[in-house]
């Protein structure tokens, strides 16, 4: 949807001279304290929040209900319209009908694609983990790897299992998911060499995060095992890493996109009355980087926004 | 030996006790009948405390027989001693420093009113009674609502013994209780253990002081490293025959030779009291 | 001695009542929560309005209910690591066991009391039986109930949340006693508050006017006097866990009828939480000494602090930041006011 | 009394050489271990291989390094919650001064190593300070730091996790210090455990065999006691957090230099592992009993129970469940030999 | 007063106090010199503990002027006193449970051996100098390396005051040293106070009961509720005064009498026993 973009972005500056109240956009996700992904995504928001003129608030709780809880406390103070994700969407339908009986305008992001409009958002952008995992999984056939492993970095986390899940079900070969600690390298380390050393036909390696994959990398090289790794989500030093083909590929999701275009479409709808999507999702991704686009990437992984 | 033809209150036949690999008691006889007062006396770290934390269910024997009015027991707790009516003074005093004063010496026995779930604790009686016993015993405490460690250690000494006082139904065994106790709450707690008898308890009385012993004692066990080292009646034995058994021979009267000589100020008085102490009779 | 004490002690120096107030044990808390009261409403428009305070105030009871019983064990001297995903245990339970059966949501509510209090026992138990201090008890039961829900969970439903129960039969009646919004004044408020009062009353009511209040003290203060003056230790540890569990069933009911789902991963980490409430509320982590008001006033404290980060706007990245800096301030000024009260010249 | 002890006190039962040996506290562990040891060799085929036991033993060390200082503070009586997210904010700090200034990296280790030891001394100093307990006041510092590590980092970088210092000056005798891989006997071992190894020396010797080891016992023991007989109870205590804090700068280098990039959310709940190996290896939660070699037992076991599990296979799904039966068991065994020592007949 | 023209080790000028709103000690002069005994006597709660852990640095006072060899001085740490040589044996004993023997005793001024970075601590000294300072005092313990939590009442007890005893250099404050003790330990303790004394150090004794305290003392302060109620030297007072002192009046006469119509066997003893505690003179 990338000439959807640079429409909403001309009629943006169109709008933007006639001025107006300042508008209050928050957005409350599942994330985890400092997960890159995550970061992207506000970036993005932050950026149409810049151009838009408008006031971006963020905040975050794996847990459905305090996700709840959030999106209330941003009612209370009547902002002016809501970006959420649906990762539980049964914890967060009460609160959202309630921001809609509020009259705030809802978007969802990244997952939630289904319940969104039955919940009453004004659109949908991004797509399933799900969607996403299976990408990984036809790619992993593709690089013809035959027993992978999905390393889960957080355990219990929906997004995170969704992506395995998802790979599993397009991936033609056996795939096993490997808990990991995230917040310990050391751990990964020796949890994915232990993995390798126990079951040396493992040959493909998928990772939910860059930092991970690298470490799995280093896990790989350290255990002589040959297995292949590929990831979810990016920085600078993975790509440095698909080029130099330590890395297969990354499943970008773009969510850099997901933060832009929700917030660009709340202050569209505001402006404007315009929705995105005609009530279907909008997708985002998933983009698939490897070595033959990795260095046309680079320059965006580096300033941190894809 | 009991005056009465029924089963001694607590009877030990040949009590051992190990901790660990540390034998603390072997073979030890020991009996307490309604009305009479058994003094367990010795050394420090002769095993007093031992036993008598075993008579108090603190402990189980590792050897020989406990029976209570006859029946051969092994306590799992020291609320089935209480149950049986044996109550105890710990010469670690056994209370809880933060809680107050009159939770502690209820604690384990309190009074309640009300019924069924509305069944609440009788506080301004447990408030007005612990006052009340320690005044009688001549402590005066400013509140009974202060945490119990903030009191003096005597004071800590007398809420232990007004309580075991108070709740002793059948047995009262009491460890060192007048250790830290002023001239006069000294005075007090030796009328309770008399007192006690009176009413027909059997106390278990461990003390340092032949002096406090003697005349309160019906029975007494002589303990030294572990073993019995005599068991007397109070006709077997006189204030000076005990008081030199307790002391174990020469050593004081050197003391007191030795202080004289090096003309301590006052040696007189402390010769004479090496003498109380059982020096020469 | 038979000499009535002197009507007025001559070794108590006098002491204003003001001074005597400040004595009690919950007040220093209070004053920190007036503290962040004041400056969060200061910094923070949205958080003098009747409806968030309702938010403060469900946010404050979803970490108080649990931390009532966790403060009562604490003041008995034991943890419970295993709070936190008991909780979603519970709720797990109750929900996988209707729908998979088919059956009448209160079915799963018994079901899910009964195996919840069985979990509590069992340790409590352990804790007795192997005589291993209760943090490693209760650490080792914390993993294997979250490995168990998950694992449950993936199995039974091949997912790791629940599906909705939204539509099967007494969802609504149990809705309305666990998780029912309800209006005062024009303002929504949840049900929990109400539970969460009535708990903190009951504890309350419980340590200070009853038996079994008396031994807690007791067994936190001192267990081994405790048992020697004859407190019977072990049932009342394990009453104690059994209290926590208790309270794990019905928070975790509260989340089952209020969002329907239940995820297997959540959870954890909350049993921190709860020890910290009641840590900040006065109770010691060393045992013997605490209140459930105390516990209920560090709740209300972590359910301003936490939503009057939002509210006030403040950049999310430095969250925790915040929320460290105020739980410290918090802390520091219920001591400050406790250390005056205390010399009370 | 001027006679002579008897040769033998008759008040001692005898005792074979073996129940003395296994009198001391470390031996309880580490009969866990090999018992550990030995179930996961029946269960898991490659769990024997020596790569296998190098994997373990490096995983043993990631968390063995931070648990020798926890156990040294343990036994002076107090907790470090903030232990875990300092080791990033060492990492985060040495990574961002560096590269963030072109310097030698050698320059961050010192800058860290300087502002780590500063963050372990305003833990002591707020905590002897404010007299309020150390769970509360590390908490408090724990949400800092978690919060200031993500804010300065977003700051800094713009980014969650810093970029790669791999390329600059010193990062390889840096890297030869701390992280690099050698190998023993065919099998590449990382340097940490060797380090991790000459702690643990260092430690038991610290608690053993000089004053200041007398000294933390004496304050985790009884403090107010230690303080009456002239033991310095505040200085100890802070030196004890300055500990944590130079191990946590320590394992923070490994990081850095092992995974060239640090995220800033790294680190959060490492604590409570590191409070669980020093428990699971005898020390007491509530201070004055513990050793350094336990610790490292401690670590030992996590290290197999975290590997063996991923060695034997298991279906991950159930991993904490299996984590949580280990512990439990290696734990159970430790005491079930203990007592049996103690017993001892 | 004191038999040099130097300032006295301790002195103590109207010092006061507080725990909160209770008040402990009032208004208290007290003063030690060298090779001089001052005895505190006085009822349980009357402040003694809370006067001499001023002086040993556990509390600072509140009122008054606390000087040590003529020098102000307001200690903030026990340290602080052990470093200008006052040694305490607390009455709570001030040992750690869970620690060995001989760890405890060398607690705080520990014994090395060594130089610079291998400094480390002397522990066959350490060892052997524990078992042989507790064998001097009659207390013959199994292992050294025991923790002191598992030793009797009186063998702890027996911990501190050696303790104290080896390293009291200029002052020895002791609070109720032989409170747990056998006769034996006793007669010891007295002998190591006399022993002190000669060898030019203050002491401060503590003692509820007068025959330890009389022979020994040089100036005696009685303190009741908070208060002074005398201060004596050894010449204005004797012994039979200063126990009758301190029982405060007729209280155990009427206990004699009452036990003795009581009928309790032993009657006789007890009643001696009172007069010795000071009822009759
Ligand atoms: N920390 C404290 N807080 C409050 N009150 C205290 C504290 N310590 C002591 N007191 C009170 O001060 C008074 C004096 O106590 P102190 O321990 O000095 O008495 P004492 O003369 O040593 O008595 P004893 O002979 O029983 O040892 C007591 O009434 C006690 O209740
Ligand atoms: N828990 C224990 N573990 C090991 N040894 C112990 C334990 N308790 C007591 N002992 C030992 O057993 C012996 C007897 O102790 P006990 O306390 O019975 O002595 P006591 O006669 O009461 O002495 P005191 O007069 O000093 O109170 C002592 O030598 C002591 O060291
Ligand atoms: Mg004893
Ligand atoms: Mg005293």
């Amino acid at each position: 949807s990338s000439g959807g973009k640079k429409a909403d972005e001309q009629a943006t500056k169109a709008l933007n001279g006639s001025g107006g109240p300042r508008l209050k956009i928050a957005m409350v996700t599942h994330s985890a304290q400092g997960d890159a992904f995550w970061d992207i995504v506000q970036k993005g928001a932050q950026s149409a929040s810049a151009k838009d003129n408008v006031q971006f608030l963020y905040a975050a709780d794996p847990d459905g209900g305090k996700q709840a809880q959030l999106v209330q406390s941003y009612i209370d103070q009547h902002v002016d319209g809501l970006i959420v994700t649906l990762a539980k969407p049964d914890a967060l339908k009460d609160v959202v009908a309630k921001a809609v009986a509020a009259k705030i305008p809802v978007v969802t992001i990244n997952s939630g694609a289904e319940e969104s409009a039955k919940f009453g958002a004004l659109a949908h952008f991004g797509q399933d983990e799900n969607i996403a995992g299976q990408a990984a999984g036809e790619q992993l056939n593709k690089a013809g790897i035959k027993k992978a492993v999905c390393l889960i970095h957080e355990q219990g986390n929906v997004g995170l299992e969704a992506r395995c899940a998802g790979a599993k079900k397009t991936f033609s070969g056996q795939m096993q998911n490997l808990f990991v600690q995230g917040a310990n390298m050391p751990q990964v380390k020796s949890a994915v060499t232990a993995k390798l050393q126990a079951d040396k036909g493992i040959d493909g390696i998928l990772a939910l995060n860059a930092q991970i994959a690298l470490t799995a990398v280093d896990a790989a090289k350290g255990s002589g095992s040959k297995a292949k790794v590929a990831t979810f989500d990016m920085n600078k030093d993975l790509v440095t890493a698909i080029k130099d083909g330590r890395i297969q590929f990354a499943v970008d999701q773009q969510p850099y996109l997901q933060g832009y275009e929700a917030v660009d479409e709340l202050w569209l709808y505001k402006r404007n009355g315009d929705i995105l999507g005609g009530g279907q999702p909008v997708l985002t991704g998933p983009a698939i980087v490897d070595k033959s686009n990795a260095d046309a990437v680079a320059p965006y992984a580096d300033r941190g926004t894809r | 030996m009991s005056a009465t033809e029924e089963a001694p209150l607590v009877r030990l036949e040949g009590v051992g006790k190990r901790y660990g690999n540390i034998i603390a008691l072997r073979d030890i006889d020991l009996e307490v009948g309604a009305s009479e007062i058994t003094c367990v006396l010795g050394d420090n770290g002769a095993g007093k405390s031992t036993l008598i934390k075993i008579v108090a269910g603190l402990h189980r024997h590792d050897e020989g027989v406990f029976r209570v009015e006859g029946e051969k027991v092994s306590f799992g707790s020291p609320r089935e001693a209480l149950e049986r009516g044996i109550a105890t003074v710990y010469q670690d005093l056994a209370v809880v420093p933060l809680m107050p004063v009159w939770r502690n010496f209820f604690l384990g026995s309190e009074k309640r009113t009300g019924a069924g779930p509305f069944k609440r604790l009788d506080i301004p009686f447990m408030r007005s009674t612990a006052k009340r016993e320690l005044l009688d015993m001549g402590i005066d405490l400013r509140d009974v609502d202060q945490p119990i460690g903030t009191l003096s250690g005597g004071e800590r000494q007398c809420v232990a013994i007004a309580r075991a006082v108070y709740f002793g139904a059948k047995v009262l065994i009491l460890d060192e209780p007048t250790a830290a106790l002023g001239v006069k709450q000294a005075g007090v707690v030796l009328r309770y253990i008399a007192q006690a008898r009176e009413r027909g308890l059997g106390v278990i009385f461990i003390s340092h002081n032949p002096h406090h012993a003697y005349p309160v004692g019906d029975r007494f066990l002589l303990l030294k490293r572990g073993r019995t080292l005599g068991y007397h009646t109070k006709e077997d034995i006189s204030l000076a025959e005990l008081t030199a058994e307790m002391a174990g021979g020469a050593e004081l009267e050197e003391l007191a030779h030795e202080l004289e000589s090096a003309g301590v100020q006052g040696a007189p008085e402390l010769r004479e009291d090496a003498r109380d102490l059982g020096v020469s009779d | 001695m038979t000499i009535a004490p002197p009507a007025a002690d001559e070794r108590i120096a006098a002491r204003s009542s003001f001074r005597k107030l400040l004595g009690r044990p919950e007040i220093g808390a209070l004053i920190g929560a007036i503290v962040l009261f004041v400056f969060f409403s200061l910094v923070a428009d949205a958080f003098l309005r009747a409806s968030s305070f309702s938010t403060v105030l469900y946010s404050s009871a979803s970490m108080g209910i649990m931390a009532v019983s966790v403060s009562l064990l604490m003041i008995g001297g034991e943890f419970d690591l295993s709070a936190g995903v008991m909780v979603t245990s519970s709720a797990l339970i109750a929900s996988m066991f209707s729908y998979e059966l088919t059956l009448n949501v209160w079915v799963g509510v018994v079901v899910s009391l009964v195996v919840t209090l069985a979990l509590g026992f069992l340790n409590g138990l352990l804790y007795v039986r192997t005589g291993l201090p209760s943090f490693i008890v209760t650490l080792g039961t914390f993993f294997m109930l979250a490995g168990l829900n998950l694992g449950f969970t993936k199995l039974i439903t091949h997912n790791v949340a629940t599906p909705s129960i939204e539509d099967m039969d007494g969802f609504s009646q149990a809705r309305a006693v666990f998780a029912r919004d309800f209006t005062i004044g024009g303002v929504q408020v949840n049900i929990s508050v109400l539970w969460w009062i009535v708990f903190v009353a009951i504890a309350t009511w419980l340590l200070l006017r009853t038996r079994s209040g008396n031994w807690i003290f007791a067994v936190g203060g001192s267990a081994a006097s405790a048992r020697a003056v004859g407190v019977p230790v072990t049932r009342t540890k394990i009453a104690l866990f059994m209290g926590v569990s208790f309270t794990a069933w019905f928070y975790g009911m509260h989340i089952l009828f209020n969002f329907k789902s239940v995820q297997s991963g959540e959870g954890v980490g909350n049993e921190f939480f709860y020890i910290i409430c009641a840590v900040v509320g006065g109770c010691l982590l060393t045992g013997g000494y605490g209140s459930a008001i105390g516990a209920a006033i560090g709740a209300f404290i972590w359910g301003m602090t936490s939503n009057g980060i939002v509210y006030a706007e403040w950049n999310p990245d430095w969250f925790k930041f915040f929320l460290g800096a105020m739980l410290l301030a918090a802390t520091v000024v219920n001591l400050v006011v406790r250390r005056r009260a205390e010399a009370g010249k």
